[in-house]
């Protein structure tokens, strides 16, 4: 992504400092069945996790809208978490199935709009896992914290030069691509 | 105006020591829209509630949010609490200062940061919750169990002995399933008709039963406690009430056909009891083959008839039941025999069931044993187990569970029939989990002698009188070739076939392999994610007799607890749609998983059609939300979970950040949306094209 | 006219000439125009792909080109030919890496385009049947054939096509179609150890004798192969098979090629019946009344 | 009972590599033996297909390219259509002969000198082979004679390699003995035929050769 390329490499002393400036705000969509349960019980275990996250309780991962992730990142956060029950395990039966497959699209679109893919994470964790979820919280608040502070979408631009990918192109890449692509268009579109 | 109050727990030192919460609860005092904001050591004991009953009728509060626990913890604590004083509980929310905060952020000033955040998120979502009223659904106290097999017939005893009316629908003309077919059970070697028997005559008898054979269910309607099922009476061309069972019909009928009770090692007429225990005891005719039908002939039956009972005019009829609970007991099928083609399809290759008839003695052969060819009883049989099962190549993984056991079962009874006899068994592995099973396989081989060779058959060819069968020990390290007079495979157990249009129309999931699926593998073994739909026997997943009674019993004794209750009270946390905005794409209704979004006409006052829209049975949805994330026009929110709720969270993340509603969100008032959406709606439908066309061009 | 790219392989070019005769003469009668392959090489057979995957994909492919190009599906009468044609062309249509890296070293873009058919599929896929039992002059009627596939048309599954891999059925369909009897075997599918014969001699006569014996005790009065490793396999030791099972076996192994072209009259010379090792002329001259004098040479 | 399994014998880089030369899970098989149930080889092999299998789920690397199984198999396939856990084996003993054979593909002729040192060189190996008794040479040497044939006139001269081969093999008189009736059918021709494009050939044998090591 355009970002990170352009990114200079700080030295530790910098990075440093900027951890005394700023500090990463990550909202994370929970699940009220595994993973909302397992933040709990890394709370009753004591498991300590990075505090730079901010929980918002939905019934399952399905009700989160894309809106949702969007809207976060309008508002402020510099990252999103969504996580929900192990697939198979839905509470709902399917809605978690619903989630990944929206959330792959969201995915191809927020990197087209320029966006740092490492400030949208998705995870499984259940109500059993509450040292996963400390850690998901933590990789993730790293995750963030190297891409840096949110300043806003970067959409690229198409020149006449820019090749747009369409189908057709990703065909004379080889099959293997298409057949990605395809996979991609089955997975995020309907059952 | 909102009034919100804000009560801060201390929890001990639980949350206090890492929390600073006099700051909290000051903080949360300036957030607009609150009223009072306290702190205290205990908000779940008896002062702490207090505090907060009496802070609701002193300021009048609009909304309550307690900053404590986890909501998984104590949210049905104090909505109950607050409920007391007439306040609605769904106005009450709570932060979770104790196991997202205090207990896993050691640094007290990041954690005093973070609590304040997430009162006033919570803050933010309780001025736009709306008061919700729990949800109740009659119920209506009678069952329905399809499939009279040993499930279908347990449980509908059981309910009946339970004191409720119960439906048995079965699809063909007697009851017993499978049951009814084999000859002596493992592993206590019982006789199955038997122990079967009485219970099919129990069932006839009860009057609490009312017992459709020859009937399958064509359609069901609503939700828990208030189901319509539509079940078809197939035509039988006898009157089950004129005739008494003589059979004289039966003797003079000159249609024959393979009997599908025997598993077609023997035959039946066209106008047929199943099999002499049958329940009911009345003939059936089979249309597909009765010259009367075929080619209007013959008529035989009807002449011979002493009271007057065959009427060929007789037609399918459809009665449609109210019950309030049901239970689906469909079985099993097995693979059809001829599965492997390295194996053939010789006649003296045949199914453990079509043995299971064989040995019976009331099958065709009256109990002795004839290898369907020649009718010799063969000298040297070979059991091939996993036949079909356990193999992905054939597309079933999975074990059929059964058949280690009835194989053995099977060893057994062929030595007490043939004692000189040589039986053989190839098998990968002996799965016999249960009381007294691996003690019965062991018998098998010690006492019956049975010779067990570990390893799969590749060919089988026949070689004159004999059948070659080619296989590996593979604890020899070697090939064996046997020769043998019969062979029996150990079919795969599989579905039903059709079956899952069955379960879509109950709306119970199915796996890959068209078993039904249960709600929870170990917690919800006989429930499914239908409420009020439960499932026993080998319709969930391979079974022999004890598990499909013991599950039969459970799925009973839910049926009969859900009837225990006067009336169904259902949280409200449901999916309601905006009717004036709803597009009729019925996006939602793909995405449910409960089938609880139905299609409703809205109509003009002189009865026009204007659209349809979508409309949620509250009965059915479960509160899942995965509509509302799907609906393209917002308009479906899951109550308790808006997105108005949700989005004023986000909105308030950062401090500082301007208050305005997000763009897409539902207002509160239906009647303004219209105007808004609309105007949305045009405004798309002018850039959309404009959008495309530029971004081809550059 | 039908055209096809025709790939005879180094057998139908010694060992196994009358396969190449009588296809091209059954060919020509039912309107079926073969082109060989210009300067065609060697598909490797399994020498090639027991030593190298990549080599035993890029022999074959080496020879697809000219057809591709052509726009021209290749038939390839011998089995083995047919087996690795097959298997480098489904390779490279499932799988892109493969085929970039085979293309690199041919050095030639190959697509995977042709399909690749041995004379059971042509003469189905053309739906040959009807033309075929038009042309029948002679009545067959009296021979019970043993139609042998072997290993190398009936696998893999995709190999053998619409064909049921364990008990395929194309030969004998045709075999029937020309008025002969054929006879249900259990060994049609079996190996006959043709790829063992020069390596492991001892091994090959063992299987030989199994085919050769069940074909016997099923009452065959010769056996119909599509394949010159079978042919030349079940051909040459019937007399050593004799002796070690102590009964006559006299079973000609004819190339099913050889059998149509007899049934529709095609002059005998031309189908290269008299480079059988064991004579088939005493068979068609008792049950077909026929005389095989030309055929004798 | 026969020693098999410590620490020294397992290799599992070994395994890593039969499963990439054969694209197959070697630990999907759970030795249910339909395999070598229907394999027509079967009775004349050390090891039984399916102890091939779980002597290369175990890593043990030696025992398994020591076995004569791999030679004796005949590609038939027959264990491969019928495996119910849809594993190839063939192709898995495919790979085994490859792997084993990898380091001989060096040499190559490229004029009639060559060829005929590479014979003799071959003739010399197996002589030690079969002093030795070893069943795996006659595969091998067959292998190379057939692919150096190739590789030299880019088709199969089959008199000259049944003949060569059987100098080579020791199986002097096996097949030779078939000689005189071939000739008298007249299916053996005398002369080679060469393909105009041998250098083509010669190169795709050493790009083949090129791309394996480059892979390696
Ligand atoms: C060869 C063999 C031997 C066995 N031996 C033993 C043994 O010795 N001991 C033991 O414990 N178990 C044994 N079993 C297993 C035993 O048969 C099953 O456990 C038992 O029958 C399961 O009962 P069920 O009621 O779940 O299913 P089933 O017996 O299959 O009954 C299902 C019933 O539902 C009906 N039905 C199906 N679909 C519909 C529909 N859509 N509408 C209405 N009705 C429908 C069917 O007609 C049938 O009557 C054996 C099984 C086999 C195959
Ligand atoms: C190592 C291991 C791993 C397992 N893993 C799994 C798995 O992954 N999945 C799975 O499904 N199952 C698993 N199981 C099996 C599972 O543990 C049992 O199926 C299950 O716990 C049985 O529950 P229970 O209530 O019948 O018995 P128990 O769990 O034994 O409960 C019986 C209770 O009764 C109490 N009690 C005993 N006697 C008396 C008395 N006289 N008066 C009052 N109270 C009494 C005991 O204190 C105990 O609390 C595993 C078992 C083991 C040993
Ligand atoms: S003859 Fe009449 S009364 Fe008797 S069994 Fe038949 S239908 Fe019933
Ligand atoms: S009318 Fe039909 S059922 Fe009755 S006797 Fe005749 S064939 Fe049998
Ligand atoms: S129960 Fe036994 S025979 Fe049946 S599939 Fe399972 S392992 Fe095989
Ligand atoms: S005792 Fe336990 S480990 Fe042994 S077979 Fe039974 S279930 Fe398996
Ligand atoms: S998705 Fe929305 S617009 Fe479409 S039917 Fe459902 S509620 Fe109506
Ligand atoms: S909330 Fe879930 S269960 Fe309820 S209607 Fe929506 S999708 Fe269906
Ligand atoms: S048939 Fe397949 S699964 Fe069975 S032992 Fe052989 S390789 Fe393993
Ligand atoms: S391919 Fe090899 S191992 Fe498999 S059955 Fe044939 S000879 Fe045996």
């Amino acid at each position: 992504m355009k970002k990170i390329k352009d990114k200079p490499q700080e030295s530790e002393d910098l990075l440093l400092e900027k951890d005394r400036l700023w500090q990463p705000r990550i909202v994370a969509f929970l699940c009220n069945w595994c993973s909302y349960a397992g933040a709990d019980l890394a709370g009753t275990s004591r498991i300590k996790y990075n505090p730079q996250i901010r929980i918002i309780r939905v019934p399952c991962s399905g009700r989160v809208n894309p809106l949702f992730i969007l809207r976060a990142f309008i508002d402020g956060a510099d990252g999103v978490l969504v996580s929900g029950c192990h697939p198979g395990d839905c509470h709902y039966s399917t809605g978690n199935y619903f989630a990944r497959r929206k959330f792959a699209l969201l995915k191809r679109l927020i990197e087209f709009c320029g966006m740092d893919e490492r400030r949208i994470h998705f995870s499984w964790v259940s109500a059993a896992e509450g040292s996963k979820w400390s850690q998901v919280v933590n990789d993730v608040v790293n995750a963030v914290y190297q891409a840096g502070p949110f300043t806003g979408f970067d959409l690229p631009v198409f020149s006449k030069e820019t090749e747009i990918e369409t189908p057709a192109d990703l065909c004379k890449q080889g099959p293997e691509r298409f057949a990605y692509s395809i996979d991609l268009m089955s997975r995020t579109g309907k059952k | 105006m909102a009034r919100i109050g804000v009560f801060v727990c201390w929890c001990g030192s639980n949350i206090a020591e890492t929390v600073d919460v006099k700051e909290v609860a000051k903080y949360a005092g300036c957030l607009p829209g609150v009223v009072i904001s306290i702190d205290n050591k205990y908000m779940c004991s008896d002062p702490g509630q207090r505090l907060i009953l009496d802070a609701i009728q002193k300021e009048k509060l609009t909304g309550v949010v307690v900053a404590a626990c986890s909501p998984r913890m104590h949210e049905v604590t104090y909505r109950r609490t607050v409920a007391q004083i007439g306040f609605n509980p769904y106005m009450l929310e709570m932060a979770n200062l104790r196991e997202h905060c205090s207990w896993v952020h050691p640094d007290k000033r990041m954690a005093t940061e973070k609590a304040k955040d997430l009162v006033r998120l919570m803050v933010e979502k309780v001025k736009r919750n709306q008061p919700l009223y729990n949800v109740q659904i009659p119920v209506t106290k009678k069952a329905l169990v399809i499939g009279g097999g040993i499930a279908g017939i347990q449980a509908a005893l059981d309910i009946a002995q339970g004191g409720y009316e119960v439906i048995l629908v079965e699809k063909s003309p007697s009851i017993g399933g499978h049951m009814a077919q084999l000859d002596e059970t493992f592993p206590t070697l019982d006789c199955s008709q038997c122990i079967l028997t009485p219970r099919m005559v129990e069932v006839a008898q009860n009057t609490r039963i009312r017992l459709y054979t020859y009937s399958e269910v064509e359609a069901v309607d609503g939700y828990i406690g208030n189901f319509q099922v539509t079940i078809r009476k197939k035509a039988r061309s006898v009157d089950i009430k004129k005739c008494t069972g003589c059979g004289q019909c039966i003797q003079k009928c000159p249609t024959k056909t393979k009997s599908e009770f025997d598993a077609g090692m023997g035959i039946r007429k066209a106008i047929y009891v199943p099999f002499p225990q049958a329940v009911p005891n009345k003939p059936v005719i089979d249309r597909d083959i009765c010259l009367k039908f075929t080619k209007d002939r013959c008529g035989a039956c009807q002449k011979v008839c002493p009271t007057g009972a065959i009427n060929y005019e007789q037609q399918d009829e459809f009665v449609t039941e109210d019950v309030g609970a049901i239970i689906c007991a469909t079985g099993y099928e097995l693979t059809e025999t001829h599965i492997y083609p390295e194996y053939g399809n010789d006649p003296d290759i045949i199914s453990g069931l079509q043995f299971e008839r064989l040995v019976s003695a009331s099958g065709p052969t009256l109990g002795e044993l004839k290898r369907p060819s020649d009718g010799n009883a063969p000298q040297s049989i070979v059991f091939l187990q996993c036949v079909g099962s356990r193999d992905p190549l054939a597309g079933r993984p999975y074990c059929s569970k059964i058949c280690c056991m009835y194989t053995a079962k099977h060893t057994m009874l062929y030595r007490h029939k043939v004692h000189n006899g040589k039986a053989y068994v190839f098998y990968m592995d002996i799965r016999a989990g249960g009381k007294n099973y691996d003690e019965f396989v062991r018998r098998a081989i010690e006492e019956d002698h049975a010779i067990y060779i570990r390893g799969r058959v590749s060919r089988i060819y026949r070689k004159g009188e004999k059948l070659i069968v080619l296989g590996a020990d593979t604890l020899l390290g070697a090939q064996v070739e046997i020769e043998a007079d019969m062979i029996v495979l150990a079919t795969a157990t599989v579905a039903p076939k059709g079956i899952e249009k069955l379960a879509q129309m109950l709306g119970v999931s199915y796996d890959l392999h068209n078993f039904m699926c249960e709600a929870h593998p170990k917690l919800r073994p006989v429930e499914t994610n239908s409420a009020g739909v439960y499932l026993a026997g080998a319709c969930q997943a391979p079974k022999d007799i004890p598990e499909s009674v013991a599950q039969a019993g459970a799925a009973a004794s839910k049926v009969l607890g859900l009837f225990g209750q006067k009336e169904l009270s259902r949280e409200p946390i449901v999916a309601q749609v905006n009717q004036s905005t709803c597009a009729g794409c019925f996006t939602c209704k793909e995405v449910c998983a409960y089938k609880a979004i139905e299609i409703r006409e809205i109509k003009d006052k002189k009865g026009n059609l204007i659209k349809f829209v979508a409309e949620v049975n509250k009965g059915k949805c479960q509160g899942c939300g995965a509509c509302a994330a799907t609906c393209r026009s917002n308009s479906i929110e899951l109550c308790g979970f808006t997105d108005s709720q949700i989005f004023s969270q986000i909105n308030h993340l950062t401090d500082g950040v301007t208050i305005e509603e997000p763009p897409g969100e539902v207002p509160m008032d239906a009647e303004e949306t219209q105007g808004v959406s609309e105007e949305t709606e045009k405004e798309r439908l002018i850039e959309k094209p404009a959008l495309a066309g530029q971004k081809v061009k550059n | 006219m039908t055209k096809y790219a025709y790939y005879p392989g180094c057998s139908l070019h010694s060992v196994a000439k009358e396969y190449d005769l009588s296809m091209k003469a059954v060919c020509r009668a039912l309107g079926i125009d073969l082109i060989e392959i210009p300067d065609w090489i060697c598909c490797g057979s399994s020498p090639a792909h027991t030593t190298s995957h990549l080599l035993s994909l890029a022999l074959p492919i080496s020879n697809c080109i000219w057809a591709e190009n052509q726009g021209l599906d290749i038939i390839a009468p011998c089995a083995s030919c047919f087996s690795r044609l097959k298997i480098a062309n489904l390779e490279i249509k499932k799988d892109g890496k493969i085929r970039q890296k085979v293309n690199r070293i041919i050095e030639e873009e190959y697509k995977g385009t042709v399909d690749i058919l041995n004379p059971l599929q042509l003469f189905n896929r053309m739906d040959m049947h009807g033309e075929i039992k038009n042309l029948v002059k002679i009545d067959m009627s009296g021979i019970k054939v043993a139609c042998y596939y072997g290993c190398l048309l009936s696998r893999p599954g995709d190999i053998a096509g619409e064909d049921d891999c364990e008990h395929p059925k194309k030969m004998d369909q045709i075999i029937t179609t020309i008025g002969a009897s054929t006879c249900d075997w259990q060994c049609k599918t079996e190996c006959c150890g043709a790829s063992l014969a020069i390596t492991q001699p001892k091994v090959a006569f063992r299987l030989v004798c199994e085919v050769l014996n069940s074909a016997m005790e099923n009452g065959a009065d010769c056996i119909a192969v599509a394949c010159p490793l079978c042919q030349s396999n079940l051909d040459m030791r019937q007399s050593e098979v004799s002796d070690h099972l102590g009964k006559d076996i006299h079973l000609p192994v004819v190339y099913f090629t050889q059998l149509i072209g007899l049934a529709i009259g095609i002059n005998q010379e031309a189908l290269g019946l008299k480079h059988l090792i064991t004579a088939p002329f005493s068979l068609f001259e008792e049950k077909c009344n026929l005389s095989m004098a030309i055929a004798k040479g | 009972m026969k020693w098999a399994l410590n620490q020294n014998t397992t290799d599992d880089g070994f395994v890593a590599r039969v499963e990439k030369t054969s694209g197959q899970n070697i630990s999907s098989c759970y030795q249910c033996g339909k395999c070598s149930a229907g394999c027509p080889v079967c009775r004349d092999m050390d090891l039984a297909p399916n102890q091939i299998m779980r002597f290369l789920q175990l890593g043990i690397r030696d025992t398994v390219l020591a076995s004569r199984t791999i030679w004796l198999c005949a590609s038939c396939q027959t264990c491969s259509i019928r495996c119910p856990q849809i594993i190839d084996l063939a192709r898995v003993m495919d790979s085994l002969r490859i792997i084993s054979q990898r380091k001989e593909m060096e040499s190559a002729p490229n004029d009639w000198q060559s060829l005929l040192a590479g014979i003799w060189n071959r003739f010399k190996e197996s002589m030690i082979y079969i002093l030795q008794m070893d069943a795996r040479s006659n595969l091998r040497c067959f292998n190379h004679i057939f692919l150096d044939s190739i590789h030299y006139y880019g088709r199969v001269f089959e008199p000259a390699l049944i003949f060569n081969y059987n100098i080579n093999s020791g199986y002097l008189f096996s097949n030779f003995l078939k000689a005189p009736v071939m000739l008298l059918k007249s299916k053996i021709k005398f002369l080679p035929v060469e393909v105009r494009r041998r250098d083509k050939v010669q190169k795709i044998f050493e790009r083949v050769k090129m791309m394996e090591r480059e892979e390696e």
